[in-house]
């Protein structure tokens, strides 16, 4: 399961991808994963809003993940 | 009805009428956007923006929908740009054009209000002495 | 403030964003008026504007002068076309930009319909087989 | 006193401008001069509205006239 990292998102992880490559680490879903960041990278606990995007659309909490889909991190958008 | 769609590097400013120009239209209204000097009186000396352009594309392109949905829009444009973005410059242009006056105010304005709230695109404004991503912390 | 106020026999829409591009503005609101193929579902041939220019050049500087005492501008144009024009051809723009976007479409919207209440300009609709001068008559 | 006639009004008098040579035919007020004008030509009458511009700028029917004046016969705009 690759994760991409956007904006803010990039700096707290240091990245803007990282492989979640352990059967046991992976979430199965979109609110496991942001437990799981909040858990490893507390900075993500700071800010405004977080959102996951699955396959290039918003994603609520509830969505399930089997692994194959494209994950990204959301911080707060500021275009414009 | 005509959708122009697109992240780029440079946005040329002039180019928005003849894409927006339309026999039936008698109004066309446009919204640029630019880099600001001063922010809570802080001079400012670049902002830096980065996209998910995939997804960015897709939202833009829900916008265009639902603004077509919403009034009756002959032409729609909304483009945003990336990279690091110096003092006037132009970082998005969004505008539509319709027969009446009314539809391409209204549209125009919810173009680039949906726009920054649900397009991934991050702005980083830089300072002389630090860099801070916009709208991250409360 | 920077005021541009003009009448002209051909509207360059291309440079209006470099007239209001600012250092101190983080939004431009640009609206332009262009001749519209049909009304009331006849087809026009061309519009032909005629003005009464020492006192168009007044009004539309009143007009200027209370969108500023209104809101926090720094540039505002406006400018409008005369003689005769096709379709899908520019008559008028009008734009203003401002620190926040909220001030420069509010403004650029009190513009175009202030201009169209007040100053001396008058719009002839040429039809294939008729003219009419528009609003004349009830 | 000379008068100035744009947009339909000019179509109505079949001129931009007229004279009004005689000291009798003077109107004194823009009350005045709107009625003479709607007098002679009762087409004025059919307008939406009929402004008058003393020094080129709109003046009320009470303002008052001595001849000095750039006068013009404004219908109802529509620009833009």
């Amino acid at each position: 399961m690759n994760v991409l990292f956007f904006g803010i998102a990039k700096d707290i992880v240091g990245n803007s991808e990282l492989i979640f490559s352990e059967e046991l680490n992976k979430p199965r879903t979109v609110a496991a994963l942001k437990k799981q960041l909040v858990d490893s990278y507390p900075e993500f606990s700071k800010l405004n809003a977080l959102a996951v995007a699955v396959n290039s659309e918003y994603a609520t909490d509830d969505v399930t993940l089997n692994g194959s889909e494209e994950i990204a991190i959301i911080p707060p958008v500021s275009g414009g | 009805m005509k959708k122009i769609i697109e992240i780029v590097d440079t946005i040329e400013t002039a180019q928005v009428y003849a894409e927006l120009s339309d026999a039936k239209s008698g109004g066309i209204c446009v919204f640029v956007g630019t880099v600001r000097e001063f922010t809570n009186e802080e001079e400012v000396v670049a902002l830096e923006f980065e996209t998910y352009k995939t997804m960015a594309l897709k939202e833009m392109e829900k916008i265009a929908d639902r603004a077509i949905e919403k009034w009756n829009l002959n032409k729609v444009v909304l483009r945003h740009a990336v990279g690091e973005k110096g003092v006037a410059e132009p970082v998005v242009v969004v505008g539509a054009s319709s027969a009446h006056r009314d539809a391409c105010f209204e549209a125009c304005r919810f173009l680039i209000d949906t726009l920054k709230e649900t397009v991934p695109i991050w702005k980083k404004e830089k300072f002389k002495n630090k860099s801070v991503w916009v709208s991250a912390h409360p």
